[in-house]
């Protein structure tokens, strides 16, 4: 019942309830250097490997998707972290796969070659700033992201709290929109301190050539899960294996991985659970503000 | 001649209301600026604001036309649907409620600001849950975004309008209701001729701001030109953001061009 | 036949517009209403179709009272009294034709005028009223493209049109020149003669007045000072409504 | 006689009518083309809207009551964002004056002036609030000044071109009588079209005032803080109760303005 | 003085408002214009103060050329005509001392206008000229709640506190009750007589014009069909004027 509601309207191969179509939307994960706000290859991908009518949209906003996964208006959702884990909790939507990416090269923010389902967030201040751990971070004016983002910043607090500082007491919060404005905030002076994906510098290096010669990292978080591929709670165990090798299979075939690349900066999809993310789970409950 | 009336001769009370006035702005003011910091330019300003403009001098030429979609033009186009859609549907479901809320057809107070409290609460919903709402019930894409922009648009169109129903000559109502018009063709007949040309106009002037809130949309995926714009934002690109804004430009001024032909052509 | 019954108005802010009048107005009698500016003259035309409500007394039009008339019955009280404003009270925007077909709104039901769907008839009626009032080659004019004597004339066909029995006109010829003024008068005198449609008109002019008229009222204040024929309303009578009381300020210089 | 020549009237005029019929009835049918083919575009769908409707009614539920409680921790935010809508309507009130007066082709009757002014205005209000606030937050860093000056930019637009329309729809004659008292544009302006705008110019700064108190997602876009942030943070963690005090307490702030504004345009009007 | 030299002037939808108008108004005459609606009255004042254009010919006055002069000439040329519009053309929303200095605008900087600085004298001008038309207590009353007759009034009072050298009157008397209309011709003519005032007023009522020109000018289709005094005005004169020709569609029902 509740798959015919999701299906808005049935394409060429609308026969059967098992050839619905299916809506896929897409949220970019934040730690994303280049983006296309493009629909249509994934599109394309899907249907060819599912061999049914797929509908791909893209967002900024997680909170949407939940929303529309909890009243079934999207099947297939690519979440960040911290959001599925907020779905997942709700009874929205249950992971199936993860994202790959490659590694980032501490030193100029360059990408390693190895694949990893993780990655990591970083404390920046300026280098001559005389701030070189943690601590000395006490009273200083810190750029956060929203306080549901996990690398800008429940990954950082918690890094903060392991070292007794109080993520919003201890330090003075300034909360920033984008990465990229807290680098630049560095930069200017406005905060004393960023929190940042790694590397976001590289954004910003397209307009401020020597942000890595200007700035510094002083620490970085435990590893983050990446993105997430999450189908709505209510979809048959079928359609979740289908869906799971169609993505897997994405990943490995050259075109495929050539346009996951260029379009979402992903590299693969691996295998998920929910277990992998009690770890957020627990970041999540440590750094909660109330 | 009497030389007392060289001075305005405003009763004391009234001098004392205004002079209490004008001291409650003096205080708005004073507390406004307070919480402002100094102003001062930041070191990043010179490379970053020359970034940005040497990226909309040099627009992303390439982005105009894809032959597989997901370009400009298609960009565009699925905003003007959208803004199209909307406008249609607000200016529908504004009617009503402007005539509820505006107090000189509707005679009983009461009635009317009940119906004017009706378009604030409209006003002050945020568009992004306006949207959410509406995704909720038809999933993400363009036909979440024509329902949110249609039903958020009534506050403001409604508020106009039912303003400028309010600022009408009474005069023709009046030899309608002479001939003993019930209200009903009274506001057909004397009304609406005469409010025609402005509710067209406040309609084409929201047709230009929803073209422009595919921005707000883009956020959340209501579709429209306005995802690729924040992406191009999000990860400071531009040229794309170049070609993007000078696109909405254009279509912008095409809108207020062909609006002004209309509006000429009404009044 | 128009019965007013001690008929006041006070408006909202405390202005007396009329005082306890007593009049009764025949079938078929051309009244010219006149007085001071401020005399009240438009408060009493403008209560008997009740556009404006009176505060005191009861107003009988054709043996029903239109002050206690509601809904429905007054709408059809109204529909056989035809108003001419001094202002005209047009839908500029509207073509002519329009302007005079809105006289008949009150003869069909409430979708069917939203829809627009005027009978023929009522078109030909319509056309009829602006041939007798000479302006039938503007019948498709937008009513702002006109002269002033022009649109005061759509006035008087929208009111001709509506086949009203009684006409209300509110110096209807101020502003017009001596010609259209004659004509105007001629035309609301014809329809009174011809079709025995009761005519009450507010006029500034005292020859117009005599010319026309066959009774005269002042009005003085809100109160009948006058009321009789034309021949009773010798000089000193009209003296008596406009001039006596005249208070010191609103004389000019020279008649100091 | 007569009625040949009502008659003949008649025909004419018919026929004349009929031609403007047929173009409105064609603009009309074009509308409706177009309306439709929006329609195809963006897959609109009535019954996917009713069968989709009580779905709404989920998060609808979560919203009400409102969380009371939150409305403190609000109260800071909502004042520095009305202390932000306050400067950014005032400027944008005062510079708007200019542009507006030299777009209305009553005040200017040379398109050489009109034209360009409108070019400006067009300009003006088609760049988007957010790379308004990109690029002030590179001039100003971040905190309030940004946000200030984007909703400058903004209100600006909007009054500029609600301002304009209403001075080309003013009564001529007072105009006229400054021409005739020997009145230059500067004092003609004063005297004759200032006195007659006021009232909407008034309103429509309240208006926009109201805009922009929520017009508050751009302000937290630039971080300046403001009560955006707050919906954004909300919206997040789900807190949909949260967020309905936002809107409460937003609703509370624009009545409060309304109901002034309606007060300063009756004394004014 | 004022010159018409082969003044004419054609709207740009083709009517002919004003066809070769040759004319000397001479200082202190006070001269009514008489001529059906539509005759071309109200253009041939306009064009006097350049509020409409002429499309040919020349208009001096007081030896200058208005039709050729510009900015601060121009300004100056007009300082000096005081105009009286038939709907009064005040700023409603203003006071009535406001809309009486705003006569006075073309004697100060322009900066000091901004700022609406009024020296004193001006004042007492202003209030002068109230009081000379008798409504110098409603100095700060809001030009909207007159009646139409101190409206006028104050239109007039304009006119004399910009110190005008001749003032021109469109209709001012339209819509004036009989008293009122006396009252603001006696007061026309008084300032004509007293400061000599050259005067030119349109009217609609043959009555006054003979009563008050000193010189009548008759106006058709744009052309001068009548200049003399009153004694050569005789009623032949002006049914000439008014009469003859009156297109059929111009006459209604009766004259038929
Ligand atoms: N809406 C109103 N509110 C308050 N007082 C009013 C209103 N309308 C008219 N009056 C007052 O009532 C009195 C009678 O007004 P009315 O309009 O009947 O006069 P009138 O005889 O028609 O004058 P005129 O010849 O100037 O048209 C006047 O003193 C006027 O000021
Ligand atoms: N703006 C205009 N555009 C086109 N034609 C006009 C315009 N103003 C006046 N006319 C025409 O010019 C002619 C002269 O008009 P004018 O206003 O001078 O007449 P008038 O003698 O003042 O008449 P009235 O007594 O009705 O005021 C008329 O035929 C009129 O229709
Ligand atoms: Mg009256
Ligand atoms: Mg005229």
């Amino acid at each position: 019942g509740n798959n015919e509601e999701a299906s808005t309207s049935s394409g060429s191969s609308g026969e059967g309830a098992e050839k619905k179509e299916l809506t896929v939307q897409f949220v970019p994960s934040q730690n994303a250097d280049t983006l296309e706000a493009k629909a249509k290859p994934l599109e394309k991908l899907l249907s060819d490997e599912l061999d049914r009518a797929v509908k791909v949209s893209v967002s900024t906003d997680y909170n949407t998707i939940v929303e529309a996964m909890a009243s079934k208006k999207v099947d297939v959702g690519f979440l960040p972290p911290t959001a599925y884990v907020l779905a997942k909790d709700q009874g929205a939507a249950d992971v199936i796969l993860q994202a790959q990416r490659y590694g980032v090269n501490d030193k100029d923010g360059s990408p390693t070659d190895e694949l990893v389902d993780s990655y990591k967030s970083m404390f920046i201040v300026k280098k001559d700033s005389g701030i070189d751990s943690l601590e000395d971070l006490k009273g200083k004016k810190i750029g956060y992201q929203n306080v549901t983002s996990s690398a800008g910043y429940v990954w950082p607090a918690a890094s903060l709290m392991d070292v007794g500082l109080d993520p919003l007491k201890d330090v003075q919060p300034v909360t920033l929109k984008g990465h990229d404005q807290a680098v630049i905030s560095l930069l200017n002076g406005d905060i004393d301190a960023a929190v940042t994906f790694q590397d976001a510098r590289t954004i910003v290096q397209k307009d401020y050539e020597d942000v890595f010669d200007q700035t510094k990292v002083i620490h970085y978080t435990e590893p983050i899960p990446n993105d997430t591929v999450a189908v709505q709670s209510d979809m048959d165990e079928d359609l979740r294996k289908e869906i799971q090798e169609a993505f897997i299979n994405i990943g490995k075939d050259e075109e495929g991985k050539k346009i996951i690349r260029d379009i979402y900066t992903h590299e693969g999809y691996v295998k998920s659970d929910d277990s992998k993310f009690e770890i957020v789970r627990e970041y999540g409950e440590k750094v909660k503000t109330e | 001649m009497n030389n007392i009336l060289l001075q305005s001769p405003k009763r004391t009370g009234k001098k004392i209301r205004n002079g209490a006035i004008l001291a409650i702005v003096i205080a708005i003011y004073i507390w406004a600026f307070a919480g402002m910091p100094a102003l001062e330019f930041k070191d990043t300003s010179k490379e970053i604001v020359s970034a940005i403009f040497s990226g909309l001098l040099h627009p992303d030429w390439d982005y105009v036309y894809y032959p597989d979609g997901e370009d400009l033009l298609r960009g565009l186009l699925d905003t003007l649907a959208i803004a199209l859609l909307g406008t249609v549907i607000a200016g529908l479901l504004c009617v009503p409620f402007s005539f509820w809320a505006a107090k000189n057809i509707v005679k009983n107070k009461g009635i009317s600001g009940a119906g004017k409290f009706v378009l604030s609460f409209i006003r002050v919903f945020p568009d992004i849950i306006m949207a959410l709402l509406f995704i909720k019930a038809v999933g993400p894409g363009s036909f979440s975004g024509v329902l949110a922009l249609g039903i958020g648009s009534i506050g403001m169109l409604g508020k106009l309008f039912s303003e400028d129903i309010e600022s009408i000559d009474l005069g023709a109502t009046e030899a309608l209701v002479a001939t003993g018009a019930n209200p009903i063709k009274a506001i057909w007949f004397a009304v609406l001729p005469q409010v025609l040309p402005s509710y067209l106009s406040f309609l084409l002037y929201r047709f230009e701001i929803n073209v422009r809130a595919a921005t707000i949309l883009g956020v959340i995926g209501a579709g429209g030109i306005g995802t690729p714009l924040i992406f191009a934002l999000s990860v400071r690109d531009w040229e794309r953001v170049g070609i993007i804004l000078l696109g909405i430009i254009i279509m912008v001024a095409i809108i207020d061009f062909c609006s002004g032909k209309i509006r000429a052509r009404l009044t | 036949m128009i019965e007013f019954k001690n008929v006041s108005k006070v408006y909202p802010n405390g202005t007396k517009g009329l005082n306890n009048i007593n009049l009764t107005m025949q079938k078929g009698e051309f009244i010219v209403v006149v007085g001071l500016s401020g005399a009240g003259k438009s408060t009493l035309l403008r209560s008997v179709n009740r556009l404006h409500e009176v505060s005191g007394g009861e107003i009988i039009v054709n043996g029903k009272s239109i002050t206690k008339a509601k809904g429905r019955n007054l709408y059809e009280i109204r529909r056989d009294i035809g108003m001419i404003f001094q202002n005209f009270n047009l839908v500029k925007r509207s073509s002519v034709l329009r302007n005079v077909l809105s006289g008949r709104v009150g003869y069909h039901s409430t979708l069917r005028m939203m829809l627009g769907m005027f009978p023929q008839h009522d078109k030909e009626l319509a056309l009829k009223a602006l041939d007798r009032v000479n302006i039938l080659e503007k019948a498709y004019s937008r009513a702002d493209e006109l002269s002033g004597g022009q649109q005061q004339r759509v006035s008087i066909a929208r009111a001709l049109a509506q086949e009203a029995k009684i006409i209300l006109a509110d110096e209807p010829v101020a502003s017009l020149d001596p010609l259209t003024t004659k004509q105007v008068m001629d035309d609301l005198k014809r329809i009174n003669e011809e079709l025995g449609i009761t005519t009450v008109v507010n006029l500034h002019f005292i020859d117009l007045a005599r010319q026309y008229a066959t009774r005269i009222i002042g009005l003085r204040a809100g109160e009948v000072v006058f009321d009789g024929s034309v021949d009773e309303a010798t000089d000193e009578k009209f003296a008596e409504i406009y001039g006596r009381p005249i208070q010191d300020e609103e004389l000019m210089g020279v008649a100091k | 006689m007569k009625t040949v020549q009502v008659k003949q009237n008649k025909t004419v005029h018919y026929n004349k009518m009929s031609s403007k019929k047929v173009k409105h009835i064609l603009t009309f049918i074009l509308l409706l083309l177009f309306i439709y083919l929006s329609g195809k575009q963006v897959e609109f769908s009535l019954s996917s809207l009713a069968t989709g409707l009580p779905n709404m009614g989920d998060l609808i539920v979560q919203m009400v009551p409102p969380n009371w409680a939150y409305f403190s921790n609000i109260t800071a935010p909502i004042l520095d964002t009305l202390r932000m809508a306050v400067l950014g309507t005032t400027f944008g009130a005062l510079l708007a004056i200019p542009i507006a007066l030299l777009s209305a082709r009553n005040i200017f009757q040379t398109k050489l002036i009109t034209i360009p002014a409108r070019f400006v205005l067009n300009l003006i209000r088609t760049i988007p609030d957010l790379l308004l606030a990109a690029i002030f937050v590179a001039i100003f860093g971040i905190g309030p000044i940004p946000g200030v000056f984007a909703l400058t930019g903004f209100s600006l637009g909007i009054i500029a071109k609600l301002i304009y329309e209403s001075i080309e729809s003013i009564d001529k004659g007072p105009l006229e009588a400054m021409t005739a008292v020997g009145a230059n544009k500067v004092k003609w302006i004063m005297f004759g079209v200032i006195p007659q705008v006021l009232p909407q110019y008034i309103s429509f700064v309240l208006y926009t005032f109201e805009v922009n108190v929520r017009a508050a997602a751009v302000l937290g876009l630039v971080g300046a803080g403001g009560i955006g942030l707050f919906y954004e943070q909300t919206l997040g963690f789900f807190e949909y109760d949260k967020t309905s005090s936002l809107i409460v307490y937003t609703l509370i702030v624009v009545l409060i303005i309304d109901y002034i504004s309606t007060k300063t345009r009756e004394k004014l009007v």
